[in-house]
Parts: structure tokens; C-alpha cells; sequence
């Protein structure tokens, strides 16, 4: 085990899903001679040259159309958005033609394409540039969603992202690319798309969440914990495919559950949980799932407001303490 | 083609344009034969949706066969093809049979699609036929990355493009054409100009002619006439030879006429343009009747002839329809298959609380 | 009261909105010579001349943006899409320029626009054509998203977004357009954002529903009278601002409940309300509240697969009948 | 400013500047007052960053005051204005106060829009300057629209939209040239052409000249050099003139250099630009320096004007940070202000649980 952080974590992913797959490139802005406006390709240059990495003109739409079409052509391309905030210019490119491709051709194409780059708040960048974008992406069947909480949940998640021969969605956190943490130095360490993880064990309530909220989550069981409450923190990782197994295990072991999540409510990845898990397991609720979100306005810039706007652990644990009747 | 205007007028001095061009007789009889097949299968894709055997949006080529034939015969095998919703003939140009092209008109599993695509959704990979995309304008980025594959496995195939003449206004049109001049991608940008958008004549949305369209990004502009499907073969010929050798991207603006409505469900004429408007044009513009004319002129072909090449045609569109007609139905099970190209081991794909087992209606 | 179709109520909307307002004008492609690819615009340009009833190029981010300039500088304008389906290509400019103006101004510009055009499938249209785009724009504050699904209702909801200061996504039926149904003739006839509508009683179920699904709902509802069983069918017609004492009351009436919408099932409308209604009216739900939607794929182009994808009214029946433990 | 270069350099053989532009002395002597108060205000901003006082991006301007001034100044109060995300000193060019800028850089109440845009979306209704946009080339079709209204009203002013060399890239700018060139808009479209595109060099995404971006649109593209802020001014002036007098849409590619990294949070140079080809830009592009010697040629100010008037730039910048400093929070009430411009009767408009009356965190 190595320890890393989230960035060198993707790093190592795309460097490794590189060598050891000549069709696989890099295309977005600033990833070649900028190493990544972020840093995540940092060295990739260097290492595979300007027709493997490849800095693209600030032309959103084109560019992920381009990716697109070469993936019809067989290559296997990564495209990065320097965030997922400037990806609305080329949504058409991912709901039109590549979640479709597959379909339309009766099985003709396959579209072994990942868009990545970061999704959700990061700090202070106000209203068009904290958006955490998940809905867009998982409401369309024929792209998958992942959203990897740490590094090693990165590398493992990106490679078989990569790998995977449909589209994916890989919606990175920035306020994670600092963060460490230990990484199987295996060459072949790719964890399956579809397999939550259980973060932290309890008995009395389930906290259910996926990507950068992790940590918001696991510092409310911490808090919780003091009050004598234990909760589960099951990081559902991918979102589509979505691991119910996982999710009405934990239900079904503590009865109650909140969702936590960065984005907006309506109709957001919350309400797609909560929906199911009351179908699925409603007689074993004690109580209504709750959802935690962020405020449901635009991001605001002002500090002070911004920290009102996001979900806090203080929201959790007072859902939490809802969904007890405490 | 005008039936009516059948007696060969040859004219000595007129130059031949099968020496101008340097195409031999029997290419332009097989461009004439290919050329009738595009208007009799489209024809016939008429009569089969005015009874209702196709649905939804459907688009004619006809009185475009010349762009078609002109533009992808002098293609290799291993060149690509990518257009619109305006694509059978098209499709049929680069290979894909005519019962595969109907059958998925009608909806069937043995369609090119297996039914799953329609009109506007004509794929196929074995041809390199590369779709059937219905969104104005989409399928411009999709196949400059088709031009970033060739270029990236060092091959030395071309990709064609297609449009319409309304999809240069399109942002994605602009943004593609500037990341192929910045690359140098093989990818030859064809518009295919019917003067027309829906209802909206080019000259309402644009300021500048439709040559200069590529002039932001350093792309070569040309203009071809294609209702002339010599001119274009010649022109289209020479072009993907340049390409190939290395001259980067090009942007033809490659002039036509619809004789029909925009789609099955629209008007042929209208506020936008006059009944006179496209009855001269079907008099005087008619790719078929030009190169019959031609033929004739050079003696390369004589009415008999002409109209037992016409019977073969009729033929071929009536087998597409029979065999059309004739296939079933997909299967319920087709209703979730290849919706994902792989189905992870773990998680869910499908929500719709109806499994993906099919379902009943 | 005139009958009239859903077509020629969205045009008087228009004439009369455009008449009482000579800052409202409509912009989109084929609005003006054509008529309106689906006719709803016929006659205005005649009425009001090319400065108010204006063709477009094909260029959805450009037009799209266009209007939410104009809005900011004091018009109100209406921006017809030819469908939903091709404004994927302009949501950059709904979400991340109208929805969040006046917030990101401080309410210095008002946003008082409408994007309409139909949304949903119509008839093997295949996948690029017939996707329900509620979602998209229900998810992000700050646009409020409007689905009638009668005559009258299409009139007097399209006259209140047009007279509403905030964005509007105004999304028809495109198989309605031909629907017949009283009208009332007064000028003034406004249906207010936000009410939802009983469009059936009953004492057994509720059946929820929204635009175009109403009459998928009302055919269920009347084979399951015949199985003896009384079913409220509530028409929500606003899904933002949304009716939430309405569908609390009918749950509480019923006890138990179906969401039916023509959309995908991930993170769609139904999710919203399921997610809503299990988490204010728990104690008062009998059975989880199910959803019925559209197959969870890209729609298919054969007639016999589309029918098949399609949500029906079979599909609503035994949704009752599954939360009526039958 | 260089500080060092201070002495005179008079020289009699060149010619007047002031005479060759039709530009007062008092006129000049504002614009130099006017540039130094941007370039002293992006200097405290630079500082509070730095410290923490502001956050997020923040792009700063330094190097390009002379764009500014030179094509702002000649506009008149109902002209519009519109920018992206590097717009502190468009916004004070269009008369929005520093202090308003300042506290909304700082998140405060006070800010031109209450601390909620923050440094890319600064706005003011009053003086029309209508933001700070942080989506690149999302302004293009905004700006479009605002010139459309103009003309809906039969209004004679303008509008001049700012972007930045990258956002020649994005389709929507493609698509707003070709509408306003259709309509004939009074469109003032200008590239800040600081050459990079954070550290993307305009060369390696464009095979043509900044120039030749609105060719396929048929609007005149003009160039000029945004240092000198003299001929930046005259030029504005004259073509504001024609663009209000019915010209059309216009596009100018006013050539200008960052002195800054993109952000804060970018280095200076690195592997896109060296330190030397910054500081060779310091030296021989900095506006200020520039209109500095032609002011003192022209013997219209000497150094201890110059200073006097700096002095009070450097106040003017102080002055609004202490105000952003000493003014308050928005209070959490403002949280859940302004999301909807009506709230409806009926219904419910948020969804977060928390109910629309703030929260905790
Ligand atoms: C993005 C988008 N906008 C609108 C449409 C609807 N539409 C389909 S074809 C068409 C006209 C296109 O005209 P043109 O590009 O000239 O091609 P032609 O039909 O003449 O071959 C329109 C408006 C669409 N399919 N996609
Ligand atoms: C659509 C979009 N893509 C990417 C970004 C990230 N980004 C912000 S500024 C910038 C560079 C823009 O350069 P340029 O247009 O030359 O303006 P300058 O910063 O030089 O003023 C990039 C890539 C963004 N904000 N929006
Ligand atoms: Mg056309
Ligand atoms: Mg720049």
C-alpha cells in the first residue's frame, strides 16, 4: 500500500490504463502542457506524448462529440472537463449520442468513453461554478455514473471506468484531490463498478450517500457517536449501476436511513434512493428517509453564505435525530 | 426523372463531360444504374409510409442522388460515411443493401438496426456506415473524432460528413471544423445544399454564401454542383485523393435541390417556396435526367437500355420492400437488449421496476 | 366557453399575451413563415410582423441565450423550441445563465422568460426524438417547470408563464396538440403556477401524474372503476412551484399511491414526489407508493417496441393493484 | 507601471499622439487618472487574496487597463457593457463604484450584488453594466440579446460584449455572430486577445488570425492595440459613432497581455510563456507607461502630477478596501433572497427540507 493522494491517485489510474492500452487517450483543456488545470494529468505529457495527451481548445460541445465519434471508431477516449459546471455545453454530445449509440445501432457501437473531471462545490466560486451535476448524467439510461469518495476508491473506480465499455460519468470531487490516503500498488487494483462500500458500522441508522459527502457522513457518525448513536455509512461509489443489495442490507439492519448528498433536491440521486428503498423495504422503516441536500438555491459567493448553502454534519445528525424521533 | 423528355439529343460539339471529367462510360452506367436505384428504393419508402408500414419521420433524398452517388462512390471500402436523418441513400451508396436500409424503415429485426433505429438511424459498421443522427448538426463533432481515430492509428482512410445546409449555423459545426484545422484531421465536411432548412431559405439565416462558412478556421471552402453527379465524382475523387495524401480538412459546399416535403409530413411547397419554384427545378435540375442526357449524348446508352436499368431498380426496391414486408417483428426481448454494452456483475442498471425482462403494454 | 384544440389554446395564449404586451415576442426556428413546425404559432406573424414573431437559424445555444440577454435588458420573451429534445444543446444558457441571474445580480435582473415547445414521444420517433425532459430542468432552482395537459389548462398556464418574472420551461404534448377541449373565452383566464388539479375522485387510490400522462392516468382510472375501484387522479400541471397540500390531501384521502410520469425512472419527477410523500404523509401511507414510467432505455423505433416502452394504462392498473396488496 | 522609468523623454519629431487621435489633453490626462485607478484597485485586490479577504477565482486585469478605458470611456451612461469573469475594471470603466466592487470581491452586503456573485459576476442594473459571466463565451449570446432589445425598441445605443481570445472557440459565439449579422444588431463583439487562454496559447487552437473569426459571419473584424489606450480610444469613439448610426454588428480583436497568472491561483509564466516574455511585456506593453511618455512628450503632465495622481488611485483603492472591510456579512436571511423573482401563491418553490428561512450549518 501506497499512500497517495486523490489527484496522484487518478494519476496512477489513467498512466496505467495507458500503458497498458495504446487506444486509451487524454483530451480536454489545459491537460498536456498544463498538467490539468488540477493537476490530475500531471506527467501524462511527458510520458505519452502530445497525440495521446492532448489540449483541446475551450470548445466543450465539439470535443466531447469528438471523443465520441472516435470511440465509435474503436479508440477508448478520456475526456476530462475542467469541470463538470462547463459540461452543460456538451450534455447533447453525452444524452444524444453517446448513452445512445449502443441502442440505436442495435448493438453496433459501443461506446467505451469516460468523461471525468470535478463535480459540486469547491470553495467560494459561486453559482456557475459549484454545481454538483450527478442527475444529469444518471437520469439517461446508457450512462453510468461513478463518484469515488477517496484515493483508493479513485484509481480502482477510474480503471474499471475505463475499461468498461459503455459510457461513464466519473465526477470527481476538487476538494479531494488533496486528500490521502492508502492505494493498493497493484497494477490490476480496479474495483468492480456497482459495489458499495459499508465506511463506518452501526446498528441504529443508516447513512447512505455517495462522493465527496462521505466525509461529511462519516463526520456525523463521529459526532453520533457520541450521543451513543451508531450509524452505518454505506458510500454507494457508483451510482449507476446502483448496488440496492447494499442499500436495503443497511435498511434493513437499522430500519431508518438518511441520504446525504452535495446536490440539489428535486429530483436529485436522493430522492432516486429514497423512492426505492420505501418501494423495496417499506415494511421494514421505522420511519421516513430523510434526505440531507445543500440549500436548494443557486451557490452563493459570500463565505458565510456558502456555508449555510452546503450540507453540513450538523444536518445530518439533526435528520439523524429525526428519522430516532429523538 | 422526367419521363416524358426521352429522345436523346446529342449535340457534336457540346464537349463530353465524360472525357472532362475523366470518367470512363462504364463508371457513369453504373452511377446512372446506382443513381435509379436511390430514387426508386426512396419511391418506394414513399408509397410504404403513405400506407402506414413506416412511421415516424422520414426524409427523402430524392433529387439529391446525384450528392449521394457523386461523393461516396469514389470512396474506398475503408472509408467512412457519417450523416444525418436524410441518409438512406446514402447508406446505400457506401454498401449497406437496400433490404437492410428497408427493413429498418419498416421497423424490423432484420433492419440495419434491427429495427431499433428507424429513418433517421440507419447504422452500420461493416460498411462503415457510421449513422442516422437526428440531432441538426451532432454528427459534425461525432465524425471529426472518427478523423482523430484514423489519424491516431496512423491509417489513411477519409471520413465524409454530411449536412444540411442549416446545420452550419450550429456551434458544434464551427467548434469541429476548428479542432480538424488545428489537427489536420482527414475529414471532408460536405453541406449538402438544398437551398432549404424545413422551411427556411439559406439566405434567411446567413449573410455570407455558404462557401465561406469555413473561413474562421482555415479550411479550404469548395463549391460543387450536385446535381451534376460527373462534376461531383470527378470532384470528390480527386478531393479524398488529396485528403489521404495528407491536405487536411475540406469543406464542400455541394449545391442540390429536395423535391420533396422537408420530411413525409411536410408540404413540397409552401410559404417558402413556390409549386414553379421546384417544378423548374425538377425540369431542370434532375441528376438523373442530366446524366441520361449526357449518356445519350455520348451514346453510351440508348432508351432500351436506359429503361431496362430502370426495371432492375424497380426491382431492387420492390425485393427491399417484399423482403421488408416479410420480416417479423422484433422480439419483446429486443426492448432491453443493448441498451448497456456491459452488464456490470454488481448494482443495478435498469430502474424501471420492470426488470429487464421485457414487459407488457 | 369555445372548444378548441390544445394547439389553438396555446395560440390564443400566445395572441393575447402578445397583444396585452408588446414586450413579449417569440423567437424559434420556423415560428414565423412556417407556422411552427407544429403549427402553434400560425397566424402570429400575419398579427404582429417579423420584429415579433421571428425564425431562427438552427442554433439552440445561440437563440436561447439571445432571449435570456433580452429578458436581462427588459423583454419578455418566449423562446420556442421545436422540441425538448434539441435543447440539450442550450440548457448551458437555462441553467447556468436564466436560472441564476437574479440570485447571482441580487435581484437586479428579473428573468421573465418561457422556453416551450412539446417534450416527450410522440410516434416512433425513435431515441433522439422522444425523450421526456422534465427533469433536466426541474432539478436546478431558480426555473419553474410548467406541463399541461388539457386545452384550457395549456392556455391559462402558458398565459401565467408568460406573465411570470421568472424562467419558465413550458413543455407540451406533442400528441395533444390535436386534443380538443373547452376553453374559457376570457381574456383574463389565467390559471395561477402551483395548483394542481382533480381531474378524477375517488376514494381508493391516488394515481399522480403530470402533462400529457393525465389521459394515461384517466383511461387507468376508468378500467379500474370497473374493477370496483375509485381512484383520484391528480393532475399536478406545475411540477415547479409544486402542489404539495394537494398531493399530501389526496394521500391522506387514499392512503395509498402511483406516480406515473412518460420520463426515465432515475432521479425523475416521481422520484421527487415519492421521495416527498413517504416523508410527510408516512403514517399515512397503507403500501409504498410505486412509479410507473417509461422502460428505462432509449426509446426504441419499431411500433411494437415503442408501444412497449411506453408507460400505459395497463401498467398504471397493476400498480394499484399492487398497492392495494391485490 | 514601470516605477523606474520616470524622466521625460521628450521628443519633438514624433508625432503628437493627442493631435493624431483627436484626443483633448484633458481628455488623456482622465484616461491616465482612470487607468491607474484599475490597475491600483486589481493591486489591493491582489493583496486581500492574498491574505484571505477574498476567495474563490479572481482573475485579475492588470496589464489590459488601457482595453478598458480605451473602449468603455467612449460609450455613453446608456450604452451597455457586458464581460466575463475578468471584469473588475470594465465594471468600474462603466462608472460601477470601486467600493461596490471591492465589497462584493470581499462577499459583502454591500457589494454591487450583495456578495453573492462574488469577483465573477459583478453586476449593476443602474450603470448597465450587466456582469460578470463565468462560463466561457456565455456573455457572447447574452450581449447578443441585449442588442436585440435595442433595436426591438428602436433604441440608439450599443452594447460591446467582452471575451477573452478562448471563447472564439465556443460554438455560441459563432452562433450570436451569425444572428446579429442577420438582424443587424448593434453588437460591439470584442476579443480581449491577451494571447493565452489560461496557458493555451491562441496559436495552438486557431489556424487563423484573431482577425478572420467573424469572416464566416460577414462582419468586419478590425484590430487594434488595446496598450496604447489613446488609439484604443479613438477607435471606439469612432466606431460606437457608426455602430449607433446603423453599421451593424462589429468584431474587434483588441490585442492586449496579461501581467498576471490567469488567477490567483496560476503562476505568472511556466511552461506556456517564459519570465522574460512577461517581463519584455512589463517593459514595452504596460498601457500606463505608455500613455505616461505621450503625456509627457506632449508636455501635459510632469512627475509629480503623476504621482499626485497615482496618490490618489492608490486612495481611491484603499479607500474601497477599507469600505468592503468595514461593511458587514450578508445576514443569513439573504441566504434564500432573490432565487425567485415571484414567488407564486401556490406552491411549493424550494425543496431542501430547510424551509426558504435560512438554516444552520
Ligand atoms: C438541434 C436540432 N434542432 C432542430 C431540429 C429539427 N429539424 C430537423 S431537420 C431541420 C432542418 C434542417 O435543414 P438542413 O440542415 O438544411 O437539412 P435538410 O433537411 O435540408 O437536408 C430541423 C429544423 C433537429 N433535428 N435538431
Ligand atoms: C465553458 C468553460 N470552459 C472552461 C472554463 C474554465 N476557464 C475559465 S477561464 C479559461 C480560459 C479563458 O481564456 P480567455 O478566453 O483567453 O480569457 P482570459 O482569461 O485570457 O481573459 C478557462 C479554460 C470555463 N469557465 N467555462
Ligand atoms: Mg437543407
Ligand atoms: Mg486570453
Amino acid at each position: 500500500m501506497a499512500v497517495l493522494t486523490y489527484r496522484e491517485a487518478l494519476n496512477e489510474a489513467l498512466r496505467e490504463e495507458m500503458e497498458r492500452d495504446p487506444d486509451v487517450f487524454l483530451m480536454g483543456e489545459e491537460v498536456a502542457q498544463y498538467d490539468g488545470a488540477y493537476k490530475v494529468s500531471k506527467g501524462l505529457l511527458q510520458r505519452f506524448g502530445s497525440e495521446r495527451v492532448v489540449d483541446s481548445p475551450i470548445s466543450e460541445l465539439g470535443f466531447t462529440g469528438l471523443g465520441v465519434g472516435a470511440a465509435m471508431a474503436g479508440l477508448r477516449p478520456v475526456i476530462e472537463f475542467m469541470t463538470f459546471n462547463f459540461a452543460f455545453l456538451a450534455i447533447d454530445q453525452v444524452i444524444n449520442s453517446a448513452a445512445k449509440m449502443y441502442y440505436m445501432s442495435e448493438g453496433q457501437f459501443p461506446m467505451p468513453i469516460v468523461f471525468r473531471g470535478p463535480t459540486g462545490a469547491a470553495l467560494q466560486l459561486s453559482a456557475q461554478h459549484s454545481q454538483a451535476c450527478e442527475t444529469y448524467y444518471s437520469h439517461a439510461p446508457g450512462c453510468k455514473v461513478v463518484t469515488p469518495g477517496t484515493p483508493a476508491d479513485a484509481k480502482g473506480l477510474l480503471k474499471a471506468a475505463i475499461r468498461d465499455n459503455d459510457p461513464v460519468a466519473f465526477m470527481e470531487g476538487e476538494l479531494l484531490y488533496n486528500l490521502k490516503g492508502e492505494v493498493p500498488d497493484d497494477d490490476d487494483f480496479v474495483i468492480p463498478l456497482g459495489v458499495a462500500d459499508l465506511k463506518h458500522e452501526g446498528d441504529d441508522v443508516s447513512i447512505i450517500t455517495h462522493g465527496k459527502m462521505i466525509h461529511v457522513a462519516l463526520q456525523a457518525a463521529q459526532k453520533l457517536e457520541k450521543d451513543g448513536i451508531h450509524a452505518d455509512v454505506l458510500d454507494l461509489r457508483t451510482i449507476r449501476p446502483l448496488d440496492m443489495d447494499a442499500i436495503l442490507a443497511t435498511v434493513r439492519k437499522t430500519n431508518r436511513a438518511v441520504y446525504l448528498e452535495e446536490g440539489w433536491p428535486y429530483a436529485g440521486t436522493g430522492a432516486q434512493i429514497v423512492s426505492m428503498i420505501q418501494e423495496e423495504a417499506f415494511d421494514d422503516l421505522d420511519a421516513p428517509v430523510l434526505r440531507v441536500t445543500q440549500a436548494d438555491i443557486p451557490m452563493p459567493y459570500a463565505k458565510n453564505l456558502e456555508i449555510l448553502a452546503k450540507p453540513s454534519a450538523n444536518h445530518v445528525v439533526e435528520a439523524v435525530n429525526k428519522v430516532l424521533y429523538r | 426523372m422526367a419521363e416524358t423528355k426521352t429522345k436523346a439529343r446529342r449535340n457534336p460539339k457540346k464537349p463530353d463531360p465524360l472525357v472532362q471529367f475523366g470518367i470512363s462510360e462504364e463508371l457513369a452506367l453504373n452511377l446512372m444504374r446506382d443513381m435509379l436505384v436511390y430514387r426508386r428504393f426512396e419511391e418506394k419508402a414513399e408509397e410504404a409510409y403513405a400506407i402506414g408500414k413506416i412511421g415516424g419521420f422520414c426524409h427523402l433524398h430524392i433529387g439529391q442522388e446525384g450528392a449521394a452517388a457523386g461523393s461516396i462512390k469514389p470512396l474506398r471500402d475503408d472509408d467512412y460515411v457519417m450523416s444525418a436523418y436524410r441518409e438512406h441513400t446514402q447508406a446505400l451508396a457506401k454498401g449497406v443493401t437496400p433490404n437492410a436500409v428497408m427493413a429498418e424503415l419498416f421497423g424490423r429485426a432484420t433492419g440495419s438496426s434491427g429495427g431499433k433505429g428507424g429513418s433517421m438511424h440507419i447504422f452500420d459498421a461493416k460498411t462503415r456506415f457510421m449513422g442516422g443522427h437526428g440531432i441538426v448538426g451532432g454528427q459534425v463533432p461525432l465524425a471529426t473524432g472518427i478523423g482523430w481515430k484514423i489519424k491516431y492509428r496512423g491509417e489513411d482512410s477519409v471520413v465524409i460528413v454530411y449536412m444540411g445546409d442549416a446545420a452550419v449555423n450550429q456551434g458544434g459545426f464551427h467548434e469541429a471544423l476548428n479542432m480538424a484545422a488545428i489537427w489536420q484531421l482527414p475529414v471532408i465536411y460536405v453541406v449538402e445544399n438544398n437551398a432549404y432548412g424545413m422551411g427556411t431559405a439559406f439566405s434567411r439565416v446567413s449573410t455570407t454564401d455558404m462557401v465561406d462558412k469555413s473561413r474562421a478556421h482555415g479550411i479550404p471552402g469548395h463549391s460543387v454542383n450536385g446535381q451534376d453527379v460527373l462534376e461531383t465524382y470527378a470532384f470528390f475523387r480527386d478531393l479524398a485523393a488529396e485528403v489521404r495524401g495528407g491536405a487536411g480538412p475540406q469543406f464542400v459546399d455541394l449545391r442540390t435541390y429536395r423535391f420533396r416535403g422537408h420530411s413525409m409530413s411536410d408540404p413540397v411547397s409552401g410559404t417558402y417556396r413556390s409549386v414553379e419554384e421546384v417544378e423548374r427545378a425538377k425540369e431542370q435540375l434532375d441528376p438523373i435526367a442530366m446524366l441520361r442526357d449526357t449518356l445519350m449524348d455520348a451514346g453510351a446508352i440508348d432508351q432500351a437500355a436506359l429503361e431496362e436499368m430502370d426495371q432492375d431498380a424497380r426491382q431492387i426496391a420492390q425485393d427491399a420492400t417484399d423482403f421488408a414486408d416479410a420480416s417479423p417483428l422484433p422480439g419483446p426481448e429486443a426492448l432491453y437488449a443493448n441498451v448497456w454494452a456491459e452488464i456490470n456483475k454488481h448494482g443495478r442498471l435498469f430502474f424501471d421496476g420492470r426488470g429487464a425482462e421485457g414487459g407488457t403494454p
